[in-house]
């Protein structure tokens, strides 16, 4: 990896990295729990999943460690994976439920 | 290599054959394969071979659980050519999908790298997602397969979080390098690998459904297709366990952990037997049971020794046997119920096929754990080894806890053989009478004989 | 040899009566079956010269502790003979019940056998623990099918008090198992363990629980008259004959000699619940109407005072409760067996619809009457040896708890006579035409009560067979 | 070797009537049936004999080994025979007066269906007295304790279509039950003790130690046991009610034998009650209250078997008197005595109710003598035998007793005194009412047949001379009795009765006249008019209590009975049912709720379940963090 851009990266300390990352995905937590479209869901799981692919990079730069950068491909590629799935899945609900709401399917109770 | 290879080619090639409409092929092909599959991994047993750079490692412990994994889809894929008799559409991808399942499960089984293990259970995951909502035309599957999908990807998101923690504390992926880490920070505090650890746990725990990430479990059990739940509690569940138990064998816990460990076997147990009691929902009476069963593997993870692989080992695969069979015969009882899943469906089974019901209460004293069948054999293991780790009181709550389960076994059984009434005839197709003979026999000669199964 | 038979006999026979239902001649095979069993028995008895005859010693799963030791000591033995001698009756008492699939009835009660052979003959704790939980399962489908009213409820709930117990023994066992080098499980290796006694003082329980569970001791006894009550008359026999006795043979095989400290630390608690149990249970038993569950309360009586006698924990007292083990089982089967008549007679039985019944059945009334003077332990019937063993043990230990123990005849008598009273006498009622003891009520009642009789007369057999293992159980444990 | 089968017979003899007749009873009929019981119970008598012939007072005795019975640790206890003077002179007793008894019953039942039951019966009752007499150990008399119990139970309850005979039959088995908790601990103390039950070993290792407490309280266990088969206070109740057995039944077992046998208990084991003084005063106060609360009781009773039964228990109160004081000859004297003339009474009031076709209520009598002059006469013996008219078998036995109480203290002997005027007026009463007067029923009163009769006259001449067996000194008698029984009970050589012939002379004629003025006050009430009692609401408290048998049935049925029922009754509906199984279901039942409960949490609405992950989650981590 160049040198330049590690360097860049590390001009921020990896303490704001991980702040920064926590309070991302913690947005993207908050919004899969308590927003009720299922859309925006699948938006905060993307930020989840975004977010922690920031920290890896910025772990990977601290760590000089290309690997981690790797992983983050993969891991984009599986959250495309998911979100296909996902949007397939709501597809299907839109036409059982009419609806994106995801407190709308509660028959399997108890 | 070879096997994972096979398996992933054997899922197009379903894929094709569907397409060219040849439907009555579909599963004996794919068993052949599968069967082909497990005779590579037989052939090099003791071959320890890194795989993908050493991304995986197939030692004994992944091969055993890869060859449990196989012979329980094959048996799924016995009972598929009945179930799926009737259907039209999209067979082969069910197929399909649940042999790119299992290649997820193949692969968490035998990982030396946290990469693989996400890509594994992600790989493990997707196909569910979708087989869950397999039937297109049920309100319930749709909605199992959404809240599958949600609620999987949000542990998704914390497991990779814990990955990511993991890597920063310790800059590497490589399980032996991470162990290596937890060793050398004895007692002392690493925030980022604790919490890297916890979060990793976190989304292992999801899969297995342990409290309190067990909230999917019920609903998708009730609402996926009957095949596809008996997947999801034998394939998936086996996998994600032996993910689980690969994750921290060759670590050294940290006492933090390893206390939250404890917690969430006693709430497990508690909850998923507790639970069970109310359920009349047949499905959703497993589900619940499947849950206490991953408190009683859990406490088996608690004491940790040369022994718990072994445990798991068998406790998964007679717990996977006992269920495939119970929910073929169910499949069997809800055709003759016209739908019904509820538990009376099996009222008076005895007197309509006497050897259904033999059977079916074998498997289930099995999951009861009553001795002579696997399932006895297996909880006495586990409760040997969390008492020889000198988890008393665990121990004595888990005792109590198998006691309450036995209760909700044993009133499917009281079903079965109430007298009076005439049960639902059931129709059954040589084959599956064949497989659900072959768990029920299974499960007693492995109860008997418990050496049968072991690495 | 006798190893196998005695196993094989009856399960061979359960199975091909289970995949054969020869219905008619179903009853027929049983009781050649179980005859053949008790010649087996009979054979080994008279080869029998003392010491524990091991017959098989093989390792099953060597690494957790289970062995396939089988064999027998004198008690064992004594317990064998119980269960053989009892199980042909038990199946000649079918012959009256009206009972569907006869075929698996008779499956049953033999595969119930089998497992209760195991129990007896077993030499490795887990080994018995997995024949004591067998024996349940033939038992649970039994009165599960063929049970009286309210049985789905009752018997899921004795299976499930049954098991409380069970699993909380497996629990001691696989504690005991990683406790001491040289414990490989065996009866015979049990002496080398060696508990901590603050340990054994909790071990006692999870321990006894179980067979106080089983026998039943006082407060563990809610399962009981209502299973009794409910379950078939062939059920209820195997269940009070037969199955109660595999608390007995179990707290003398692994509760005293794993946890000796434990049974000298709660000795007498355990006496004053047993006995808190047979008085109540005999002052229960006064007021019941059904005659079945008064056999019950009874029952709970008499064994009360069996496991007080055997906690007293000196020769009289082991020894007595031993031997009025047999007799309580010869006696539970002639006493359910006269219900089982009479309810066949009169339709019900609720002892407020007999009465008056010597008059048709006076053959029937003599018989109870002599069942009746083995219940209440008049001497030159077992019981009164047995009791008088165990009087004379508990004394020893405490002249209050002897006080209790004795003060139980004066209960037996009181309900046993009432009883006897509102079934046989009062003035004539009945209209309709009664036949008096048949042939099968003399086949079931004449020989079990001649050997009520012989052995009250006679009962050095018996007491030979216990005596030498229960001094040698009591010599051992003092010495540690 | 002849001696001991001939001993071993004796028993046996009966036992083996018993088992033939139960097992032919449907077969035989009632005059066979008779015959056999009478023939074998008679050859015992003469077993008995020979053996009595043959017995060597000096000798001690013999014990007769038939088999190990009861072997285990360190207790052996066999199933043995004990011939000595003791057992000698209660199997006399038994045998004879059983056979007298047996041979009366083939008159007095040969109209009932059930007659060869009735002998079977009859036979094991024979077998069962003979083992408690005979035994050689406790056990062994206990085995005959029960048997004759278990007799006492069948034969009273022998008409059993009427629920108050069972009732009787009932209470008196219970009852004497009460006695046996007694006799058992007793004997596990004794056993507890010396190691072993042999009468024998006992009476050699039993010496010195004055006041030892185990020895009190066996000896107070032993008269427990001893008061629940003799009829004493407190639980003397069931004998009246016995009488709802056939008559002669109540002649053998609940007047002549099986009520003697807690006398015999104590006289077997008296080496243990001389070491307990403690005990004996018991007896004594209780054997003195017992005999004159009976024979209070005795005065206004009008069943004839009635009175009789309480004269049984007043009388029986004399004998304990006799024990207490350590006079065991004495007591043994009366026993013997007494089972003459009571068995003659009963015998004769048998014949009297058999005259009467059924008749038992004396006011329906009167006027009798004239008709049944056999049972008139003989009766009349009895009476006079029991009242203690001199020279009778009553007047020494009696006396004897009264005299060892006046040694005792003048105040025993004026109780006693007291109750034998009392037992003279019931009996004088009975005799004028029953034979006297003018016939007050309807029935067609007949004579009985021989077969009853004789009996009553061979009763009746042993009444008369039966104090000769034990004659005293006073009248030229060297008491043969006493010193035949000292051979077996070593305390029998020690009593000793210190009065100067002046006072032994006093004595009887102070009595002899008393009993000779109450004679003439019952001529005066009952034999000249019949004095009927009225209404018992119409008497005096006093009187109405004491014809209320003090009321202590229904003291005992409110104290026992009924709180014992409701206990019962009770203990089922609220403890069983509303404790005991409703705790077990509980614990069910509450797993069952909690299931319900958090089942609640699984709402099927993903955002909760996202947020309860979510807060799941947290909450574990805070376990994990704060944990570090």
């Amino acid at each position: 990896m160049e040198q330049g851009i590690i360097t860049a990266i590390r001009v921020v300390p990896l303490e704001h990295y991980l702040v920064l990352c926590f309070l991302l995905f913690s947005i993207g937590v908050a919004g899969v729990v308590f927003r009720r479209n299922t859309i925006i869901i699948l938006m905060c799981l993307e930020l989840m999943f975004n977010s922690v692919n920031l920290l890896l990079t910025a772990f990977s730069a601290y760590h000089s460690d290309p690997r981690a950068q790797v992983f983050v491909f993969f891991i984009m590629l599986v959250a495309a994976a998911e979100v296909t799935v996902g949007l397939a899945i709501l597809v299907m609900m839109k036409r059982n439920v009419d609806s994106v709401d995801v407190n709308q399917l509660n028959r399997l109770k108890g | 290599m070879s096997a994972l290879v096979l398996i992933s080619v054997l899922g197009v090639v379903l894929l094709y054959l569907g397409l060219f409409g040849n439907r009555d092929l579909l599963a004996p092909v794919g068993i052949i394969g599968l069967l082909t599959a497990f005779v590579f991994f037989a052939a090099d047993w003791r071959l320890e071979s890194p795989l993908f750079g050493g991304l995986v490692q197939f030692d004994s412990y992944a091969r055993s659980f890869s060859l449990v994994l196989i012979v329980v889809t094959v048996l799924l894929f016995l009972f598929g050519i009945d179930y799926y008799a009737k259907v039209r559409e999209n067979v082969a991808e069910q197929y399909a999908l649940m042999l790119f399942s299992l290649i997820g499960g193949l692969l968490i089984t035998s990982f030396s790298n946290l990469i693989v293990l996400f890509l594994g259970i992600e790989i493990l995951s997707i196909p569910l997602y979708i087989l869950a909502g397999g039937k297109r035309d049920s309100f319930r599957s749709g909605e199992a397969a959404f809240k599958y999908f949600v609620q999987g990807s949000f542990a998704s998101g914390f497991l990779l979080l814990g990955l990511a923690l993991l890597y920063g504390s310790t800059a590497s992926f490589d399980l032996a390098a991470i162990a290596a880490h937890a060793a050398t920070i004895g007692t002392g505090t690493d925030m980022l690998f604790l919490l890297g650890l916890f979060f990793t746990i976190a989304g292992v725990a999801f899969k297995v459904a342990a409290v309190p990430f067990h909230f999917w479990s019920p609903d998708v059990y009730e609402g996926a297709p009957t095949l596809v739940t008996a997947f999801m509690s034998t394939v998936v569940k086996t996998a994600a366990f032996a993910a689980f138990y690969r994750l921290i064998a060759h670590m050294q816990l940290p006492e933090a952990v390893h206390t939250m460990l404890i917690v969430m076997t006693i709430c497990t147990l508690f909850l998923g037997n507790i639970v069970a009691l109310r359920q009349t929902h047949f499905k959703r009476l497993m589900a619940y049971s499947s849950i206490a069963h991953t408190g009683f593997l859990l406490l088996a993870f608690l004491g940790f020794d040369a022994r718990t692989a072994d445990v798991l080992l068998y406790y998964l695969g007679t717990y996977a046997l006992a269920t495939v069979g119970l929910f073929i015969v169910l499949t069997l009882a809800k055709r003759a119920a016209k739908g019904d899943e509820h538990i009376h469906i099996f009222r008076g089974l005895f007197r309509s096929s006497p050897w259904l019901a033999i059977v079916t209460m074998l498997l289930l004293l099995s999951l009861a754990g009553i001795p002579l069948t696997a399932g006895f054999v297996a909880k006495y293991r586990v409760f040997v080894l969390s008492l020889a780790n000198g988890y008393l009181l665990t121990t004595a709550f888990a005792v109590v806890m198998a006691l309450v389960g036995i209760y909700y076994y044993v009133i499917v059984i009281r079903e079965a053989f109430t007298p009076g009434e005439r049960g639902l005839r059931l129709v059954v197709a040589p084959l599956n009478w064949l497989v659900i003979s072959l768990c029920g026999i299974a499960v007693l000669a492995l109860g008997v004989m418990p050496g049968l199964l072991r690495m | 040899m006798i190893v196998a038979l005695l196993l094989l006999i009856p399960f061979i026979t359960a199975l091909a009566l289970m995949f054969l239902r020869p219905t008619q001649q179903a009853k027929n095979v049983a009781l050649i079956s179980t005859l053949a069993s008790l010649g087996v028995v009979l054979f080994a008895w008279s080869a029998y010269t003392g010491g524990t005859v091991i017959h098989y010693n093989m390792d099953w799963v060597p690494s957790w502790g289970l062995r396939f030791v089988m064999g027998y000591d004198g008690v064992g033995l004594l317990m064998l003979i119980l269960t053989a001698m009892v199980f042909p009756f038990i199946i000649a008492a079918g012959y009256g019940e009206k009972l569907q699939h006869p075929s698996l009835v008779n499956a049953l009660l033999l595969f119930t056998q089998t497992f209760l052979f195991g129990v007896f003959l077993a030499q490795n704790t887990l080994l018995f623990y997995i024949f004591y939980e067998l024996s349940l399962i033939p038992v649970f489908f039994f009165l599960l099918y063929w049970g009286g009213e309210h049985r789905r409820a009752i018997t899921v709930k004795f299976f499930i008090y049954t098991l409380l117990g069970g699993l909380s023994l497996l629990f001691g066992i696989i504690y005991c198992l990683g406790q001491g080098e040289g414990f490989n499980g065996d009866f015979a290796t049990i002496g080398s363990l060696n508990i901590p006694t603050s340990v054994q003082i909790w071990l006692f329980w999870v321990l006894f629980l179980a067979f106080a569970i089983k026998l039943p001791i006082f407060p563990f006894h809610s399962w009981q008259p209502d299973t009794y009550a409910m379950a078939p008359l062939q059920g209820t026999m195997v269940l009070g004959a037969v199955m109660l006795k595999m608390g007995l043979y179990g707290i003398i095989k692994i509760v005293l000699p794993i946890v000796p400290q434990g049974v000298v630390h709660w000795q007498e608690t355990v006496i004053l619940l047993a006995l808190i149990g047979a008085i109540y249970g005999g002052i229960i038993a006064f007021r019941q109407s059904d005659l079945k569950r008064l056999i019950a309360f009874s029952s709970l009586s008499h064994v009360g005072l069996l496991c007080a006698g055997l906690f007293a924990w000196n020769s009289y007292g082991v020894s007595g409760s031993l031997y009025q083990a047999f007799a309580h089982a010869l006696l539970v089967v002639c006493m359910l067996y006269i219900s089982g008549a009479m309810k066949e007679r009169v339709g019900s039985s609720e002892m407020g619809a007999m009465g008056g019944l010597k008059v048709r059945t006076p053959r029937l009334a003599a018989l109870f009457l002599l069942v009746l003077a083995n219940a209440v332990a008049l001497p030159l019937t077992q019981s009164f040896v047995g009791e008088w063993l165990m009087f004379a043990g508990l004394w020893q230990v405490n002249g209050g708890l002897a006080l209790a123990a004795v003060s139980t005849i004066v209960l037996g008598a009181i309900y046993m006579l009432f009883a006897y009273q509102r079934v046989m006498l009062g003035p004539d009622k009945w209209a309709l035409e009664m036949t008096d003891a048949t042939t099968r009520d003399h086949f079931v009642l004449v020989p079990l009560i001649a050997i009520t009789l012989f052995l009250g007369v006679y009962p050095g057999p018996i007491l030979e067979l216990v005596d030498v293992p229960v001094q040698q159980l009591l010599s051992s444990l003092s010495l540690n | 070797m002849r001696t001991d089968l001939l001993t071993i017979l004796v028993p046996v003899l009966p036992l083996v009537g018993a088992i033939i007749l139960a097992s032919l009873r449907r077969k035989l009929s009632a005059n066979v049936a008779g015959g056999l019981a009478t023939a074998l119970i008679a050859s015992s008598f003469v077993a008995s004999v020979v053996l009595f012939m043959g017995f060597e007072a000096s000798t001690g005795g013999r014990t007769v080994h038939m088999l190990d019975w009861i072997s285990v640790g360190g207790m052996d206890i066999p199933l043995a025979l004990r011939i000595d003077a003791l057992s000698l002179t209660m199997m006399l007793i038994v045998t004879g007066i059983g056979s007298l008894i047996h041979l009366y019953s083939i008159g007095y039942m040969h109209e009932d269906e059930r007659a060869p039951t009735f002998f079977a019966q009859l036979n094991l009752f024979s077998f069962a007295m003979l083992m408690l007499v005979m035994g050689s150990n406790f056990l062994i008399t206990f085995i005959g304790w029960e048997g004759v119990g278990l007799c006492s139970y069948l034969l009273i309850g022998f008409w059993y279509k009427t629920p108050e005979y069972n009732y009787a039959a009932r209470k008196a088995f219970v009852m004497n039950r009460i006695g046996d908790v007694g006799m058992v601990l007793a004997m596990v103390l004794l056993f507890e003790r010396f190691g072993t039950l042999e009468y024998a070993s006992i009476m050699d290792m039993a010496t010195g130690g004055m006041n030892d407490p185990l020895m009190i309280a066996a000896t107070l266990f032993l008269f427990i046991g001893a008061t629940g088969k003799s009829a004493q206070l407190p639980l003397f109740t069931w004998l009246p009610d016995a009488m709802a057995g056939p008559t002669p039944v109540s002649a053998l077992i609940h007047a002549a034998t099986m009520v003697t046998a807690g006398i015999f208990l104590i006289v077997r084991s008296s080496v243990l009650f001389e070491s307990a003084p403690f005990t004996k005063d018991i007896i004594l106060w209780i054997g003195t209250a017992t005999a004159l609360i009976a024979a209070s009781i005795g005065l206004f009773q009008n069943d004839i078997k009635k009175v009789l039964a309480y004269s049984t228990v007043s009388q029986l109160g004399y004998m304990f008197v006799a024990l207490g004081m350590g006079a065991y000859s004495a007591a043994m004297f009366h026993v013997t005595t007494h089972a003459f003339f009571k068995a003659l009474l009963f015998l004769g009031a048998g014949s009297v109710i058999h005259a009467l076709g059924g008749e038992q209520d004396i006011r329906r009598m009167g006027g009798l003598k004239g008709s049944i002059k056999i049972t008139f006469i003989t009766f009349f013996v009895g009476t006079i035998a029991i009242s203690g008219l001199p020279l009778m078998s009553g007047f020494f036995s009696k006396d004897l007793i009264m005299a060892y109480g006046f040694q005792h203290s003048p105040v025993l002997f004026g109780l006693l005194l007291f109750g034998a005027l009392l037992t003279t007026f019931y009996m004088f009463r009975l005799l004028f009412l029953v034979f006297y007067g003018t016939y007050r029923g309807k029935a067609h009163p007949h004579e009985s047949p021989l077969t009853m009769t004789i009996p009553l006259m061979v009763l009746a001449v042993l009444s008369v001379i039966g104090g000769l067996l034990n004659l005293p000194h006073l009248f030229g008698g060297h008491e043969p009795m006493k010193h035949f029984l000292e051979t077996a009970a070593d305390a029998i050589r020690y009593e000793h009765l210190g009065l100067s012939a002046t006072t032994e002379w006093t004595l009887m004629g102070i009595t002899t006249v008393l009993v000779f003025t109450t004679i003439a006050m019952a001529y005066g009430r009952f034999a000249k008019r019949a004095t009927l009692e009225g209404a018992e609401a119409d008497m005096p408290f006093l009187k109405r209590l004491i014809a209320q048998r003090w009321r202590l049935d229904e003291l005992y049925a409110a104290l026992f009975e009924r709180p014992y029922g409701w206990i019962s009754a009770h203990l089922f509906t609220t403890v069983e049912r509303h404790v005991m199984v409703p705790v077990m279901n509980g614990v069910g039942a509450a797993a069952l709720a909690m299931g319900g409960v958090v089942r609640k949490l699984q709402t099927g609405n993903t955002s909760f379940h996202l947020l309860a992950m979510l807060c799941g989650m947290i909450v574990f981590l805070l376990i994990t963090l704060m944990s570090n």
